[in-house]
């Protein structure tokens, strides 16, 4: 145990969570921005998957790690018309509707990855950037300010979707038609609309977290994901659609996951239990919740379609 | 104002289908600048209709739409705003957690975009509170606010819309009396600044107090024209209802008997945790009525939700149901004990909108040998005793089958009256029973309490409308603060007397 | 893709390969489709792959059956018991199954299974000898099936060698991003040599290249995920017993036999990438440890 | 009329398009699309054989399909489909190999019983979690999926591992051969149908008595409905949340069973993965509930009709030699196309004249049930 409180042990294991979280944190703010406008998209993880295939694709093809983001954009937003489409102008149950991008995604994913590339090739990994002078801080440095662009276009998002949702209009009209779209409704707010472009922020953002992810490893796999698209679904109900709170669901999530490594590393973990060890992020994260005794209401029109009729 | 006519509105031959119901027939409707013109009707006439068409929310089928002279298409909320009109709906078209600034700033634009510019909201706000008298705190998260508060900030969106013709659809019924006094002085200050106003209401007292002219719609047909002038409350029922209604119930003398309902030194908190009801004990027997009055938010409700079982009660305190101790039981146990319940709101506390009928008339009674035989719905039972009351209480519904919530609110308040009153209550819980509901209704409704009395149920009646409370109550309890400050009986309460026991003005005080 | 690829055409031997994982996962399944198609026979070969439910197998073990493929490879343990089923009604085919250690008492099944810790145990050496902190980091999936043997293989020949081995299981076979963490982790703990098993391991691959740090394999040849730090890899070389098989086939034994992989028979090797320098010493201590498990004298502690 | 005519033509037409884009992929990939047409329609229909490894393949969609019905109804999410088929697949196998010898008469119920055991307390974990501690089942469902695939994976590789895996050293993680009287008994001879599948649609059946023909059903739609209005009428909303989400689970958990018992390996078996062992059933449940409208009845044929595109997926891998994962694609194309299919049901509806928009006044009960879909997951 003692060979874990060793600040360089402490350093990797704070570096390991921030990179685990990354992805987590978001897709589960694209989420947030989502449920807020009163639209569940369980297809979080398919979106992931698919923009992860195209930019890894992006990057085997052209080396250009930009244009593999823009391209994991680009999927995320085609995504977000296609669920714009069947859950606004549609209609249709919102639950099950992203069942459906999931397994399409999962499918779609696999069967690109195996007709264009088949056996998993390592591509060019995200670089870490070192902020000036922050990276030269002592134990937070590394952690915190030695990371890639999109770690920090991901810590960066969580005051941006604060302010976003509370600050401006366009946030104003997410919060009301999430809550109480007839009254948004009568005061000439477009409904549709406002949800739509949600929508397709909460989609672009899981399309940068496939990104994430994938450029995070440098490779792809069919499912590379392994169902992290439902955790970010699960991270937001944790941090009760709140940017922080979100931000700390994945912070902890990433945390627990990288102790839990970093104990089987040293040992202090024995591998007869280590599958045991490896329930901790989700015990971790419903006890948290139970502690916490949060009574927070969701967006009250969370999953409702809405018609004037 | 406007030189052709003096019409703000017109609006021609309006016809409006909704399945398998005509809500509106050919209705010529139309609005002067500077009157407030009042639409009256039973429910389910088709007032809400011919608003909604106005404000953009149905379409027509047919019919013609003219503002200040010129044909208009209105097919969305965002035009008729821009074109100036406000509406102010029948159920509060408010986001509880948005702030007041918030709910007024929704869908104009901001000088600070993409920015809100909440700080030039809540200045303009003050400036109309000011104007009109509408006290509001703009930084209050809605959610927190009276109801009578709500209803302000609903006028304030529409003025902070600069609208010209306002309509109100039913803007009173969840107001008390005072609050009902300050927002006609509001409105007819609007109306003589050459505004142009519809009102809906089903209280006549207050449609002949307000109303520069009044139409009557029935069955989505206008019915009759007049002016408060021209016409009585009693002449305005019969041409809503199509024959004579008494307005103001009689209580025939009663054998009050065994004590049923009994609160013992009984205090409640409210869901902010502090104290709603404060140490209250009274007892309500059987044969008797008693009413409690008092402006809303002085613990009415929570007294209710107490006694219902919704709502903890503080530990020194006891309730008694026929005389065993329910303090600590559960709601179903409480009903089990002979206690019937009808709260403040049809929906959604109850009723169940997506439920038919018949099932929303079963909902406390389903598990009954009546109804279930080895294990099993027998829905023929069901249908028999659905249909029954149906006819019994006079719901106007297409079929017990049908979807309660296509019914009018006043239908729906006669099946929830049906269910609790059919079980035979030995203690009746009944709050707001005729809130929303037409004269014909509400007669008929006082008519069933009435005869519940004569049954030997022991009635808590909980109501803002003082004429109710008044006109049905052996006994009135004012409420005030969390207290009950005043037991007089039924014969004694003046109008006057117990307006200012509500305001909590008791005798002691001189006046 | 997974297409099929065919040596040969005409009344050719047909081979059918139905197997549980991606049949170009750089571990396991490719192990096997890469080692039908190193046969040296005019063979035509079919691949249903992605097949872990043991219902799909069957469904298409039988359809193969069915089609008249003359030898059907159900490469997955958990297939046995189709196998019991569906062997007995289609007696001129060859079913061979793996990995397995007995045939269930079917006389047209062939079993197979290899030594994956013997292989272990070469890169344990190898690993322990170029190790400069002596800690050595293993990533595995779950603590199961052949990943244990090369494990525990690998952990004998390093602590002999003096190395302080780190185990990992993730708890996968396919999260690569908790893979990649758990070499991080490693890392941390200054491992500056690494190995794991199973498809996830890709992950880990990476974090070892950006650290610059040596990679051992196993299952199949690593090397294409990275060309100048993948020190060696254990490959499964099925090829060997299925010739055997084959051969056996052609005699008129259609199964009945077991059949195990080692570094004996030539079925397992150590396939040493040459992108990557090893000292002659350690070249001559790997050569010295193959020697040493093929005449018995090496206990691999398996 | 109509309306009927268009409820079972839309979601059909919703397929045809979906199948169109199946073909559309199947080009691209160079293969012929009719003969992959053929080659799903092979696999899944093409013989006696073939039908009942459909239909064994729809068994556990059948059952978390109702189960999902039950939770949706009382508008509760569960996600959780795959932890609870585990948690039921544990439990029976626990049973099964302490009490081995019981004659099967006893033994096969009592595994069934205790897979319903063990997947209700998966469902009444994240029920009650729901209730009483106001922990979002969606959140709680989704991590205890995670929870149950580790928690197998140790049970399988240590506690319960068949003692030949350490013996041989093969240690693949799965548990001796079960005892062959917990096998579920085939029913057609020569095929894989058994009493699993029989036990499937019974279920189906008992749910959709229990949502509209019994008091309890009653009180969790009401619940499911308007939690305010139950309390208000004395029904106990804590305690029906914790209750739909433990029959959605108990039901999950008899497809865990029938997983383990109605399989030909006879014994609990992991890749690793859930789904390893469950087949995304969890997750093909709620697509076959919703496919069926949300109503536990329609739910059997849509599962048996995802059934077919599953096995039939493995003929055309098989055949045509194209990725499995395009079936997947398929599955979720074909959701996407049902799902939207409702809104343009209704469309069509109103434009075609019908003035009885919604189809529902004089409609009889399960005609209204099937055709609000879109209306239900509030
Ligand atoms: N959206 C709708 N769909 C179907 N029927 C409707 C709808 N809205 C109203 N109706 C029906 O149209 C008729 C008129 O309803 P409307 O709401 O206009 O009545 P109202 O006069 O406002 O009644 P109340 O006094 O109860 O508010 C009623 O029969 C009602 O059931
Ligand atoms: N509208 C709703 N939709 C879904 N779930 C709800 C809803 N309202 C409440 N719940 C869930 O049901 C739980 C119970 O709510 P309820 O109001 O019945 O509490 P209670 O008064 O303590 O119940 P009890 O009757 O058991 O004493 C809540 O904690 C919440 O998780
Ligand atoms: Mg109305
Ligand atoms: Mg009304």
């Amino acid at each position: 145990m003692s060979d874990f409180f060793t600040s360089s042990v402490l350093v990797a294991t704070f570096a390991s969570a921030i990179r685990l979280a990354t992805p987590y944190l978001l897709a589960s703010l694209g989420e947030t921005i989502g449920q807020r406008s009163g639209v569940l998209n369980l297809g979080v993880d398919g979106v992931m998957l698919l923009s992860a295939f195209f930019s890894y694709w992006t990057v085997l093809q052209t080396g250009n790690l930009w244009l593999a983001v823009v391209v994991a954009l680009a999927v995320g937003i085609i995504m977000g018309v296609l669920y714009g489409i069947i859950t606004v102008f549609f209609e249709a149950t919102q639950g099950i509707s992203g069942i459906g991008i999931f397994i399409f995604g999962l499918g779609f994913s696999d069967l690109m990855f195996r007709q264009q590339v088949g056996t998993p090739k390592p591509v060019q990994r995200l670089p870490s950037v070192d902020i000036p002078v922050l990276a030269d801080i002592p134990y937070i440095g590394e952690p915190l300010f030695q990371r890639s662009l999109l770690t920090y276009l991901a810590f960066a998002l969580v005051p941006l979707t604060f302010l976003l949702l509370n600050k401006t209009t366009f946030g104003l009209n997410i919060r009301s038609v999430g809550e109480n779209p007839q009254a948004a409704d009568s005061l000439g707010v477009s409904v549709e609309r406002t949800r739509f472009a949600a929508i397709l922020i909460g989609n672009s953002l899981a399309g940068l977290a496939g990104a994430a992810l994938v450029l995070q490893l440098g490779i792809f796999q069919p499912n590379l994901t392994q169902g992290m698209g439902f955790i970010a679904v699960a991270l937001v109900y944790f941090g009760a659609w709140r940017p922080l709170g979100v931000m700390g669901g994945a912070l902890l999530y990433g945390l627990v996951n990288a102790t839990v490594l970093q104990w089987k590393s040293l040992g202090i973990i024995p591998v007869s239990i280590s599958d045991l060890a490896g329930m901790a992020p989700a015990i971790v994260t419903i006890g948290a919740l139970i502690l916490l005794a949060r009574r927070v209401n969701a967006p009250a029109a969370l999953t409702k379609p809405f018609s004037r009729h | 104002m406007n030189d052709q006519s003096n019409n703000l509105l017109e609006m021609r031959g309006i016809t409006k289908y909704f399945p398998g119901v005509v809500a509106n027939s050919d209705v010529d409707f139309d609005v002067r600048y500077g009157e407030v013109h009042t639409l009256l009707g039973e429910n389910g006439a088709g007032k809400s209709t011919l608003v909604k068409i106005l404000f953009g929310l149905y379409q027509a089928d047919k019919g013609d739409l003219l503002l200040r002279g010129e044909k208009m298409e209105i097919s969305s909320p965002s035009d008729a705003i821009s074109s100036r009109i406000g509406m102010i709906h029948q159920h509060f078209m408010l986001v509880p957690t948005l702030t007041v600034a918030e709910n007024v700033a929704l869908g104009m634009p901001s000088t600070r975009r993409p920015l809100t510019d909440l700080d030039k909201v809540s200045k303009r706000i003050s400036e109309i509170s000011e104007e009109h008298g509408l006290t509001v705190n703009p930084s209050e998260t809605v959610a927190h606010l009276s109801v009578g508060e709500r209803q302000r900030v609903e006028i304030i969106k529409a003025l902070y819309r600069d609208a010209e013709l306002l309509v109100l659809d039913e803007p009173t019924a969840v107001l008390t009396p005072k609050e009902v006094d300050d927002l006609f002085v509001i409105l007819r200050r609007m109306a003589d600044n050459g505004r142009g106003l519809i009102f809906i209401s089903h209280k006549l007292r207050e449609v002949m107090s307000l109303s520069d002219r009044i139409t009557v719609l029935r069955n989505g047909q206008v019915v009759g024209a007049t002016t408060p002038d021209q016409t009585s409350r009693e002449e305005l029922a019969q041409m809503m209802v199509g024959r004579a209604v008494r307005l103001t119930p009689d209580l025939p003398p009663n054998e009050v008997k065994e004590s049923r309902l009994s609160l013992n030194n009984v205090s409640v908190k409210n869901d902010s945790g502090t104290l709603a009801v404060d140490n209250v004990s009274f007892e309500v027997r059987a044969g008797e009525i008693l009413g409690i009055a008092g402006v809303s938010g002085n613990g009415q409700r929570e007294i209710a939700e107490a006694i219902a079982g919704l709502r903890t009660i503080e530990p020194d305190g006891l309730i008694e149901i026929n005389g065993s101790n329910v303090s600590d039981t559960n709601t179903r146990s409480r009903r089990d004990q002979g206690l019937g319940f009808i709260p403040e709101e049809r929906v959604p506390d109850g009723a169940i909108p997506e439920f038919t009928v018949g099932e929303n008339l079963i909902l406390v009674d389903h598990e009954t040998d009546d109804f279930v035989s080895r294990g099993l719905f027998s829905f023929d039972k069901i249908s028999e005793h659905s249909s029954q009351l149906v006819s019994d209480f006079n719901v106007k519904t297409p079929s017990v089958n049908t979807p309660t919530s296509s019914l009018s609110g006043g239908n729906i308040q006669k099946v929830i009256l049906a269910r609790e009153l059919s079980a035979s209550p030995s203690v009746l819980l009944a709050c707001q029973p005729t809130r929303g509901v037409d004269i014909g209704a509400a007669e008929y409704i006082h008519n069933r309490l009435i005869e519940q009395r004569e049954l030997g149920t022991a009635t808590l009646l909980i109501s803002e409308d003082l004429d109710e409370v008044l006109g049905l109550s052996d006994r009135v309890a004012v409420m005030y603060e969390g207290k009950v400050i005043a037991v007089v009986s039924g014969e004694d309460a003046e109008r006057e007397k117990v307006g200012l026991l509500m305001a909590g003005v008791t005798e002691t005080v001189d006046a | 893709g997974s297409d099929d690829s065919s040596s040969g055409g005409g009344g050719a031997l047909t081979m059918a390969i139905v197997a549980p994982s991606a049949s170009d996962d750089l571990a396991f399944s490719q192990s096997m489709v890469d080692s039908v198609n190193a046969l040296d026979r005019d063979i035509t070969v079919q691949v249903t792959d992605g097949t872990f439910i043991v219902e799909d197998a069957a469904a298409a073990i039988r359809g193969y059956a069915e089609d008249g493929v003359d030898v059907i490879v159900a490469h997955g343990t958990q297939f046995g018991a189709s196998l019991a089923e569906i062997a007995p009604d289609f007696p001129d085919t060859t079913f061979v199954w793996g990995t397995a250690t007995d045939t269930q008492g079917l006389d047209n099944v062939f079993a197979y299974a290899p030594a994956a810790d013997e292989g272990g145990y070469v890169n344990g050496v190898v690993a322990a000898a170029i190790s400069e902190t002596g800690i050595i980091g293993v990533v595995g999936p779950v603590e199961a099936g052949d990943a244990v043997a090369y494990i525990n293989g690998f952990v004998t020949a390093a602590e002999a060698g003096g190395a302080t081995v780190n185990v990992t299981y993730t708890g996968s076979f396919g999260d690569v991003a908790l893979a990649a963490e758990a070499a991080e982790a490693h890392l941390a703990n200054n491992a500056d040599v690494l190995t794991g098993t199973a498809q996830m391991v890709v992950g880990a691959v990476g974090v070892a290249s950006d650290a610059g740090v040596p990679w051992f394999g196993t299952q199949s040849n690593q090397t294409s995920l990275d060309p100048d730090l993948v020190v060696a890899s254990q490959v499964y070389h099925w090829e060997f017993a299925l010739e055997e098989m084959l051969q056996l086939r052609d005699n008129g034994t259609k199964g009945g036999q077991t059949f195990e992989i080692n570094l004996a028979n030539g079925g397992l090797v150590i396939e040493f990438n040459d992108g990557f320098e090893l000292s002659d010493d350690v070249k001559a201590a790997a050569d010295a440890a193959i020697a040493g498990i093929i005449d018995g004298s090496i206990d691999t502690g398996a | 009329m109509l309306n009927k005519v268009l409820g079972g033509l839309v979601p059909f037409l919703a397929a045809l398009v979906a199948f169109a884009f199946g073909a559309i992929m199947l080009i691209a990939l160079g293969a012929n699309p009719f003969e992959g047409l053929e080659a799903i329609f092979d696999g899944a229909f093409g013989s006696g054989e073939r039908l009942a490894a459909t239909a064994v393949k729809a068994t556990p969609l059948i059952l978390v399909g109702a189960g999902i019905t039950i939770a949706f109804r009382t508008n509760v999410v569960n996600i959780g489909g795959e932890s609870q088929i585990i948690g039921g697949a544990l439990l029976s196998t626990v049973v099964a190999l302490g009490l081995p010898d019981l004659p099967a008469f006893l033994l096969v119920p009592l595994v069934i019983i205790a897979g319903a055991i063990g997947g209700g307390i998966l469902g009444a974990i994240p029920g009650a979690l729901k209730a009483y501690a106001s922990v979002n089942e969606i959140l709680s469902t989704i991590m205890l999926n995670l929870m149950m695939v580790q928690f197998m994976n140790y049970l399988l590789r240590g506690p319960l591992i068949d003692p030949y895996e350490l013996e041989a050293g093969t240690r693949i993680p799965q548990t001796e051969r079960l005892s062959d009287n917990a096998a579920l008994p085939t029913i057609i001879g020569g095929t894989r149908f058994h009493l699993g599948v029989l036990i499937a649609v019974a279920a189906a059946i008992v749910a959709y008595i229990i949502l509209w023909r019994t008091p309890v059903g009653f009180r969790l739609r009401a619940v499911g409905h308007s939690p305010k209005a139950a309390k208000a009428a004395g029904i106990n909303v804590k305690r029906n949340i914790t209750l739909a989400l433990a029959i959605s689970g108990s039901l999950a958990g008899i497809a865990g069973a029938i997983l383990v018992f109605g399989s030909e390996g006879q014994r609990m078996v992991t890749d690793g993965s859930a789904a390893g062992f469950t087949s995304s059933a969890g997750f093909n449940g709620i697509v076959a509930a919703l496919f069926g409208g949300l109503h536990p009845l329609w739910t059997i044929p849509s599962a048996f009709l995802f059934g077919a595109l599953l096995t039939g997926a493995t003929q055309l891998q098989r055949v045509l030699q194209v990725p499995s994962s395009l079936a997947v694609a398929l599955n979720g194309i074909i959701v996407i196309f049902v799902i939207s299919s409702s809104r343009v049901r209704t469309w069509l509806q109103t434009t075609l004249g019908n003035t009885n928009l919604f189809g529902k006044e004089e409609d009889d009960e399960d005609d209204e049930e099937i055709n609000s879909t879109a209306e239900v997951t509030t």
